[in-house]
């Protein structure tokens, strides 16, 4: 799979490379971009609230006189936390549950399948919504909301695969050497499917970043004083028709080079695994 | 003329009251019954008048509603006992007079005659003792119970006779008529065999009639051919429902509607800006409470409470927040505008060395961590991050925790309500009248607010005598000595009063607003 | 015709269940929510007692499963329940919200069919080449943009900086259908790129599959005009998948109706889900949840009997 | 003279940068019918498109000419390349249900080729049309969907499509793969006849040499894109004239071949790689007739009257020595395995369907057992009954050693267990991609063998030699390896916990003739060393032959008949059997009436009645045939013993 992403280069490794690119820039920003930023994403100024993009602020600055353009910097890692690790997580339970169904079948199978249907026919985002209102919103309870919506669709994924990998008769071979279904299901099963499953995280990556940006926006995610840029941008957007589009469009952008990043990333991963 | 309508006149004339201060206070108790109505504006009657409004979030039942999108709507149709307009000057309305016991706390009431429902019943003293038990029986859902509890109970309100009714109170209250003014957005006088069924058809006895009113989207009413006052100028208002603001500006700059009822500075600097709309500002004691609880963690001690107030930027915040149409706080719910307000308790400025040296008597130098709870609503979660930053500067780690106005009130029960519970936290209060409301709620050892778990019996005192003081100069020194306690003990810091702002198109004039979300369009035109 | 007849009475009784499920998980979860309704009617500071005699007034403060029995009895009555807030019954709201989320979702759907339809088969014809990857990246990476970052740079592109569009959604009563549809592009827009992706794809796929296949083959090999192979083979067999996609994706197009509506300020049924859930209003809430979840299985229903009555398996 | 059907002069193909094809000539007389023979990847399926002009989109006519009843094709234009489409020639593929359009009905699809031609009433001639290639009420079967047909008819309806427009060529790719014996025969049948009434000439493309020998006046073989051979159907096969063409006959099980005749030929190596550079001669690196001009100077063609072939050197090309391995397992009188009445039952949409029913089966130590049946016929589902991947239904027993055995391998001891292993039909399948060879062969001697230490690290190596699997094999995963090796590695995992009865699904049937005569030289061999038992499942009699020492029929989930092979083959046997073999020779054929039926409820009588071309009367319907499993030879027929079908001797030696 390495060495079909970067291998030969060619306009499709372009692509992998241009949003791995991004990625990275983010990635970095999240690690080092509160160290680096020219002023304290968090302080105030109010006698320079709402101030154009200028020399000394360069994205402007917001209601209360916060640097924009340090805060869409540092606002790269609250998005960077929360939705990674609800994907990993979501990736963990995912699998474990595909396995699981695909393999055992009967009646479980039957059970969970109905069971993410119900949460599957509802918008992640309603069901997300519902479920942090009752929790009350904060970083955490986003992290674990999206892991919850996510993990039924890591798992059909990871069910299906397994589903097809049992119609292979190494599954039966395997049986007939006696071995434990945990054996089959980790060390023979499992490694056949990792390549999907790599493939539907990064996709997934990309919607937990989509989704967590979008409830902080609704704010039900990440909460104030975080620069996060989902946040901010619900902060802010009521500004836009006073023509303080600066307040919001730099976070949109960041919003938008990420997801797309993580998605050429993805697409790239998708095709060498193919 | 009573000691204390000679008490008041004396003082105005001695010039220790302003004409304003003295036209509030000769309301108050009445003397002023006789005060004409605001001069007439000098519109064209007969237009169509369009206005946006918040979508009222509920059935608009006058015994329940709470919203400002509902009291924009009741007013329409509805008229109070008396009128509180923007200058706090009580102006007589379905009553025509009002008249104390010595103490206070007996008030008689003199209906206006020849006023009708516009279902056609005559109004008399019988719908008035109705209205009034409703709103404070307990076994009713009344929003009007938290301000009328001490204050009135059922069977407190007597009918004398068709036109004259009767208030007995259950303590002494120099500021009673406020509690029957439009102030108490709840006491919209209603039949006596009022139903419950106010949105079928509005009945009140208001210069407008409702024509049609569909739930979450607009309404619209027509003048009120049979009403007792002078004839409402506009044939017809129309009211549209918005649930943000920014749809509202746009309207308004997109000349879909004449005015806007209600705007708050956040989200419409573009509008404020604007030459071509016309900002009605009028000041209102709308504010926010930073309660700072006294009986737990390191806030228990008052050096550190007093340190974080002394931590804050009040004109920054008014600049910034407010773009300055607002007066500064000075932590206590006496809004400078009020008469009884003791303006010569010194303001509280920003001293960070003072603060400084405060959390190092306290022992705090390192400072602590604690956690600040509160609402999404409109400004405070920037306010929020102000204080957080404040904090900052001395040490004091804020986490922050915004939360949905429901999850943060809760229950409204100790033990039940981050707004009850939190540590720090900031809280919305409205406009009223007069501060009586907001001085026992959020203070009083017992009070049902009381975020801070302030318990002061001094505090308590002061309060009980505040309330029953009849004559303004007590009131002013009772005023004097609570605003320096809360000053004191700083169980709240209250950074601003901030105004009420209403929009309108450069046409529109004689548009009438009080700081509670009223509108009233008797008056309105457009040229 | 009695398989098919019995396999649709299967999948709607099974509809009914999963609807069923649904109610009861809003409904514990709607136990779950703080707060209580009385209190969200009356606001913070209203007294307890108050508060107290509205629960009770609004049947609120009965025992959970009483409360959804009452609830499920009414409905399958044809009840959708009485609003807290609003004390009047729930379905003309959810009628109204529902109407105006269709219409947005009707001009969503409007713009996207065709414009993806048409661009994944451009790509598939034009396979490898550049239209080809900008449909296939470009309409994927669109696709994972949030609408609510789309539609900010739009809203300050076309609405704030060249000022072609309307920003608001909402037009004020009795305007003509042509302006309201103008004032609906804008919030359509961001639903629009996230849908294009999928749609474009999977059409892309449909139609190289359906070019690549042997009865594809078959029909070029009888002589036929390239135009009747794509009319008569290609296109049938091709947008069958898609179908089905744009079913599935109305359970997206939904959920980012609420996001959309929330940046329009539009009130259609997912402004009237998060106005419900903040305002415990259950009633509501369970009704606009349930008006969802109905409205994707149907859209699901629909789009497999489309489907099947396109392809004969 | 008229001008060749089709004639293809230098012809040169390549897919992007990979030539496929390299310089193919050969011409179709008017009617003739030419085959194209050659193991998989030697490019006659491009040819077939080539000829035609209907390469996908990435494949490039790189040289040469085609001409089509004389007309230049690569010149057409597009109106014209349609014209030509639509009016001389047509072409037939493997897979019968993905030729037609899923979603247009038979009718619709049919009539389309009429309409293109411009022909007044195209529905009607579509019936006429259907009624020429003989199916069952044509009126109906315009109105069906492709899906609700068996394979058999649905390529019914393509050879009609394809022969509706009367075509001067007809190219055939692969018609029968996939199709069952007895279909196939039919198939091939029907196009002989139609094309010799309609004066078609036909391309006919196939691995399958008896095949292709059977149908064709002549034929090509192909080898790495290279036509290596070309001449008369019977000269070919019978005298090949280039040592490719030899050694891939020489491979063949045919020819009443049997594994105590000794091992079968093979081929050295493999073939080349698409797109790898080749040797002067191709076929050289694999040649034992190789000598130094061979890898300096292309060959040139040889022709001999009308037989050419691309060699330095002329027949004869004698089998090289060293290839006759030790004598055959002599099978012992003492049963290793017996099943007794098994049945399985699955619920299936339309109501219960019995897979398997009532089988029996005895098989002795060192014996094999040949399996045959065509899909459907429940074998697979034996198998699985047999390993305890399946439970039967209750009533069955199975016995190893005479020990009771349980019915599913939870409830067998590890002894029982790695007493019965299998080979899978597709080692693809069968071997876990994401293992090495060593740990795939490793796992099963712990597992069944219990080994560990030195121990297991000789066992390893044993049992890689006894596979010829070399060191650097093992470290390889199986993607890496060739058909031929992947499926060595999974017998070599069958083998390691030492067997005693091992069940082969199909081993060969998706490799190429020249591997599939190692593996099966491989299993035999084995056999002689461990003396293990083996059911061996298939559905080409010609393996079954060579393999079997008892051979069992199955038809829809029932054993019709169980014996001795050269007895079951040669009858008295059942008339199914008999049928089986015909189709599978020259021999008049013997046709089944309708098609098999989908497998179903139990019946009363007997489950072949409804085809049976025997079928006696009401009593086959009523009543079942009575069936002793533990006779030599049973057969379940009602027809008296004296009257079963028998193979006629000098038809049955002659082409098989």
């Amino acid at each position: 799979m390495t060495q079909k992403l970067f291998g030969s280069f060619s306009r499709k490794r372009t692509s992998f490379l241009f949003g791995l690119l991004v990625l990275a820039f983010w990635v970095a920003c999240a690690f080092v971009g509160p160290f680096v930023v020219p002023q304290d994403p968090y302080a105030d100024d109010l006698m320079n609230a709402l101030a154009p993009p200028s020399a000394e602020h360069w994205f402007g600055t917001d209601q209360i006189g916060r640097d924009v353009f340090s805060r869409v910097i540092a606002g790269a890692r609250p998005i960077l936390s929360v939705a990674p690790a609800a994907t990993f997580l979501a990736a963990l339970c995912g699998t474990m549950l595909g396995l699981v169904t695909g393999y055992a079948g009967g009646w479980v199978d039957t059970v969970l399948s109905r069971l993410v249907e119900v949460i599957l026919a509802l918008p992640l985002i309603v069901v997300a919504l519902l479920v942090l209102v009752a929790l009350g919103p904060s970083s955490l309870n986003a992290t674990l909301v999206i892991a919850l919506v996510f993990t039924p669709i890591i798992a059909r994924t990871v069910r299906s695969a397994v589903l097809a990998e049992c119609k292979l008769d190494y599954v039966p071979a395997a049986q007939l050497r006696d071995e434990t279904a945990l054996h089959i299901m980790f060390v023979e099963i499992l490694p056949n499917v990792l390549p999907p499953i790599v493939v539907e995280v990064t996709v997934r990556l990309g919607y937990a970043i989509f989704t967590v940006a979008s409830l902080s926006f609704l704010g039900f995610g990440i909460q104030p004083p975080s620069p996060d840029w989902g946040l901010s941008i619900a902060e802010n957007y009521g500004l836009i028709v006073g023509g303080y589009g600066w307040t919001v469009g730099f976070a949109a952008l960041a919003t938008a080079s990420l997801v797309i990043g993580v998605n050429l990333v993805a697409e790239g991963l998708q095709d060498a695994a193919r | 003329m009573t000691p204390l309508e000679r008490q008041i006149i004396d003082e105005h004339r001695a010039g220790r009251l302003s004409r304003r201060m003295f036209l509030r206070h000769a309301s108050r108790i009445g003397l002023l019954a006789a005060l004409p109505a605001p001069a007439a504006a000098l519109g064209r009657p007969g237009a169509t008048v369009r206005v946006a409004s918040q979508v009222p979030s509920g059935a608009l039942e006058p015994l329940t509603v709470s919203e400002i999108g509902g009291l924009a709507m009741l007013c329409q149709t509805g008229e109070f006992l008396i009128f509180d307009g923007s200058d706090l000057v009580l102006r007589p309305s379905l009553a025509t007079g009002w008249t104390p016991d010595a103490d206070c706390s007996t008030w008689t009431f003199t209906l206006r005659p020849g006023v009708k429902f516009h279902d056609g019943q005559a109004f008399g003293a019988a719908d008035v003792v109705a209205t009034m038990d409703r709103l404070c029986d307990p076994r009713q859902g009344s929003n009007a119970l938290s301000v009328l509890r001490g204050v009135l109970s059922p069977g407190g309100t007597r009918r004398i006779d068709e036109l004259t009714v009767r208030f007995e109170l259950d303590a002494p209250n120099g500021n009673f008529p406020y509690y029957v003014s439009s102030d108490n957005y709840n006491a919209i006088m209603l039949p006596a065999n009022y139903a419950g069924d106010f949105e079928a058809n509005f009945n009140g006895t208001g210069p407008f009639r409702l024509e049609r009113y569909a739930a979450k989207q607009g309404a619209s009413f027509v003048r009120n051919p049979a009403y007792w006052g002078r004839a409402a100028l506009p044939a017809r208002t129309e009211f549209t429902f918005f649930t943000d603001q920014q749809p509202q500006i746009l309207a308004l700059e997109d000349d879909q509607v004449d005015a806007i009822v209600q705007i708050s500075v956040q989200g419409a600097q573009g509008l404020l800006r604007d030459p071509d709309v016309r900002i009605i500002d009028i000041p209102a004691s709308t504010h926010r409470q930073i309660h700072l609880r006294c009986d737990q963690g390191p806030l228990a001690d008052r050096r550190v409470r007093q340190a974080i107030a002394l931590c804050l930027d009040r004109p920054g915040i008014l600049h910034g927040l407010f773009q300055g149409r607002a007066r500064l706080g000075n932590d206590s719910p006496f809004d400078p505008m009020f008469a009884s307000t003791d303006r010569s308790v010194p303001q509280r400025r920003k001293d960070l060395s003072r603060a400084m040296a405060l959390m190092n008597e306290a022992g705090h130098a390192d400072g602590f961590e604690t956690t600040l709870t509160t609402e999404r609503q409109q400004e405070i979660p920037d306010l929020a991050v102000l204080v957080q930053n404040a904090c900052g500067q001395i040490g004091i780690r804020v986490g922050l925790r915004i939360e949905d106005p429901g999850t943060y009130y809760g229950t409204a029960q100790f033990g039940r309500s981050d707004w009850l519970d939190s540590a720090i936290g900031i809280t919305d209060y409205g406009h009223r009248g007069v501060p009586n409301v907001n001085l026992a709620a959020p203070y009083l050892s017992n009070g049902a607010w009381n975020a801070a778990h302030f318990r002061s019996a001094e505090y308590d005192r002061l309060v009980a005598g505040y309330i029953a003081a009849t004559d303004l100069s007590a009131q002013r020194v009772l005023a004097g000595r609570i605003q320096t306690l809360l000053l004191d003990e700083t169980p709240v810091i209250i950074p601003y009063f901030y105004d009420y702002i209403c929009a309108t198109g450069p046409t529109v004039t004689g548009v009438a607003v009080s700081g509670l979300s009223q509108i009233f369009l008797q008056d309105a035109a457009l040229s | 015709m009695g398989r098919k007849l019995r396999m649709v009475a299967v999948r709607c009784a099974l509809s009914g269940l999963t609807l069923l499920l649904l109610s009861a998980v809003v409904f514990a979860a709607g136990q779950v929510l703080p707060g209580d309704v009385g209190r969200s009617i009356l606001g913070p500071l209203a007294d307890a007692r108050a508060v107290a005699a509205l629960d009770h007034q609004l049947g609120a403060d009965a025992p959970p499963l009483l409360m959804y029995a009452r609830w499920i009895g009414h409905l399958l009555q044809g009840d959708m329940g009485v609003s807290y807030a609003y004390r009047s019954p729930v379905a003309p709201f959810i009628v109204r919200a529902l109407g105006k989320s269709s219409a947005l979702a009707a001009v969503t759907l409007a713009l996207v069919v065709p414009l993806s339809v048409g661009a994944g088969i451009l790509a598939a014809s034009r396979r490898g080449r550049w239209q080809d990857r900008l449909v296939n990246l470009g309409g994927l990476s669109l696709t994972v943009v949030p609408e609510f970052v789309s539609g900010i740079l739009l809203i300050l592109v076309f609405g704030v900086w060249l000022r072609w569009l309307p920003i608001s959604a909402n037009t004020r009563p009795g305007t003509g259908a042509p302006e309201q549809l103008r004032h609906l592009i804008l919030p359509a827009l961001p639903l629009v790129l996230v849908l294009f992706g999928y749609i474009a794809r999977i059409t892309r796929a449909g139609m190289i599959e359906a070019l690549d296949a042997d009865y594809t083959r078959t029909a070029t090999l009888k002589g036929l005009r390239r135009s009747q192979v794509i009319l008569r083979h290609v296109l049938r067999n091709a947008l069958l998948p898609t179908i089905t996609v744009i079913a599935a994706q109305t359970s997206y197009l939904l959920g980012g109706l609420v996001v959309v509506e929330t940046l329009f300020r539009y009130q259609g049924i997912g402004s009237l889900i998060l106005t419900a859930a903040h305002g415990k209003d259950y009633p509501m809430l369970e009704a606009g949840i349930l008006t969802v979840g109905a409205a994707y299985i149907l859209s699901a229903i629909l789009a497999d009997a489309l489907v099947a009555m396109l392809d004969p398996r | 003279m008229s001008p060749p059907a089709l004639s293809l002069a230098g012809l040169s193909v390549s897919y992007g940068r990979t030539p496929i094809l390299r310089g193919l000539s050969f011409e179709i007389a008017p009617g003739a019918c030419f085959g194209l023979v050659g193991e998989s990847g030697c490019g006659k399926s491009t040819a077939a498109f080539a000829a035609l002009r209907a390469l996908p989109p990435a494949g490039r006519v790189t040289a040469g000419q085609i001409g089509i009843d004389g007309q230049d094709v690569l010149s057409l234009s597009r109106a014209g390349l349609r014209q030509l489409w639509a009016r001389r020639v047509s072409m037939v593929y493997q897979d019968p249900s993905r030729a037609l359009n899923p979603t247009l009905t038979v009718g619709v699809q049919l009539a389309e080729a009429f309409t293109v031609l411009g022909a007044p009433d195209p529905m009607a001639r579509a019936e006429a049309m259907l009624a020429r290639v003989q199916v069952p009420s044509p009126r109906r079967l315009l109105a069906a969907y492709p899906h609700q047909l068996s394979g058999g008819t649905q390529q019914r309806v393509v050879i009609a499509m394809a022969l509706a427009k009367n075509p001067s060529l007809l190219v055939l790719d692969e018609p029968t793969t996939g199709l069952d014996a007895t279909v196939e025969a039919e198939i091939l049948d029907l196009v002989d006849a139609l094309r010799r009434e309609q004066g078609t000439a036909v391309l006919l493309i196939s691995h399958n040499l008896p095949m292709v020998a059977r149908m064709c006046d002549r034929i090509g073989v192909l080898y790495a894109g290279i036509l290596v051979e070309q001449g008369e159907a019977g000269e070919v096969l019978g005298a090949p004239s280039h040592p490719y063409t030899a050694r891939l006959v020489a491979c063949l099980p045919g020819a009443g071949r049997r594994k105590r005749d000794g091992p079968l030929q093979t081929i050295a190596g493999g073939l080349p790689a698409p797109g790898a550079a080749l040797a002067p001669c191709a076929f050289a690196p694999r040649c034992d007739r190789r000598e130094a001009v061979c890898l300096s100077t292309p060959p040139p063609e040889r022709w001999t009257g009308l037989h050419m072939a691309l060699c330095h050197f002329t027949p004869p090309f004698p089998a090289p020595p060293g290839l006759s391995a030790g004598a055959p397992a002599e099978a012992g009188a003492r049963p290793v395995l017996a099943a007794r009445h098994l049945s399985k039952t699955y619920a299936g949409p339309g109501g219960a369907v019995r897979a398997v029913d009532d089988a029996s089966l005895t098989l002795a130590a060192g014996e094999t057992l040949g399996l045959v049946g065509e899909s459907g016929s429940g074998k697979t589902t034996l198998a699985r009954l047999l390993l305890g991947l399946t439970a039967p239904d209750p009533g069955g027993t199975l016995t190893l050693d005479d020990a009771a055995l349980g019915p599913t391998i939870r409830s067998r001891s590890r002894n029982d267990r790695r007493a019965i292993q299998i080979i899978f039909q597709n080692p693809d399948s069968a071997l876990n991609r994401a293992q090495r060879v060593r740990s795939i062969l490793t796992r099963p001697l712990v597992r069944l063998a219990g080994l560990s230490g030195r121990a297991l690290t000789a066992a390893l190596s044993e049992l890689a030699q006894g596979v010829r699997l070399g060191e650097a094999h093992l470290a390889m995963r199986p993607r890496a390896l060739s058909g031929g090796l992947k499926q060595r590695a999974a017998i070599a995992r069958a083998f390691a916990g030492r067997p005693r009865v091992v069940i082969c699904d199909e081993p060969t049937s998706a490799l190429d003739v020249s591997v599939q005569a190692a593996i099966l030289n491989l299993l035999a061999g084995l056999q002689a060393r461990d003396g293990v038992s083996y059911v061996f499942i298939s559905h080409d009699l010609a393996v079954v032959r060579y393999l079997a020492d008892r051979i069992a029929v199955m038809y829809l989930g029932q054993m019709l008949e169980v014996g001795p092979a050269e007895d079951v083959l040669a009858g008295p046997h059942h008339p199914y059997t008999a049928a089986l073999v015909s189709a599978s020779t020259a021999a008049t054929r013997i046709r089944l009436k309708g098609e098999m039926p989908a497998p179903g409820a139990v019946q009363a009588g007997c489950v072949f009645q409804a085809n049976c071309p025997r079928k006696i009367g009401p009593v086959c319907e009523n009543v079942r045939p009575p069936f002793d499993p533990d006779a030599v030879h049973p057969v379940r027929c009602h027809l008296p013993a004296g009257e079963l079908p028998r193979v006629d001797r000098r038809l049955a030696g002659a082409n098989s």
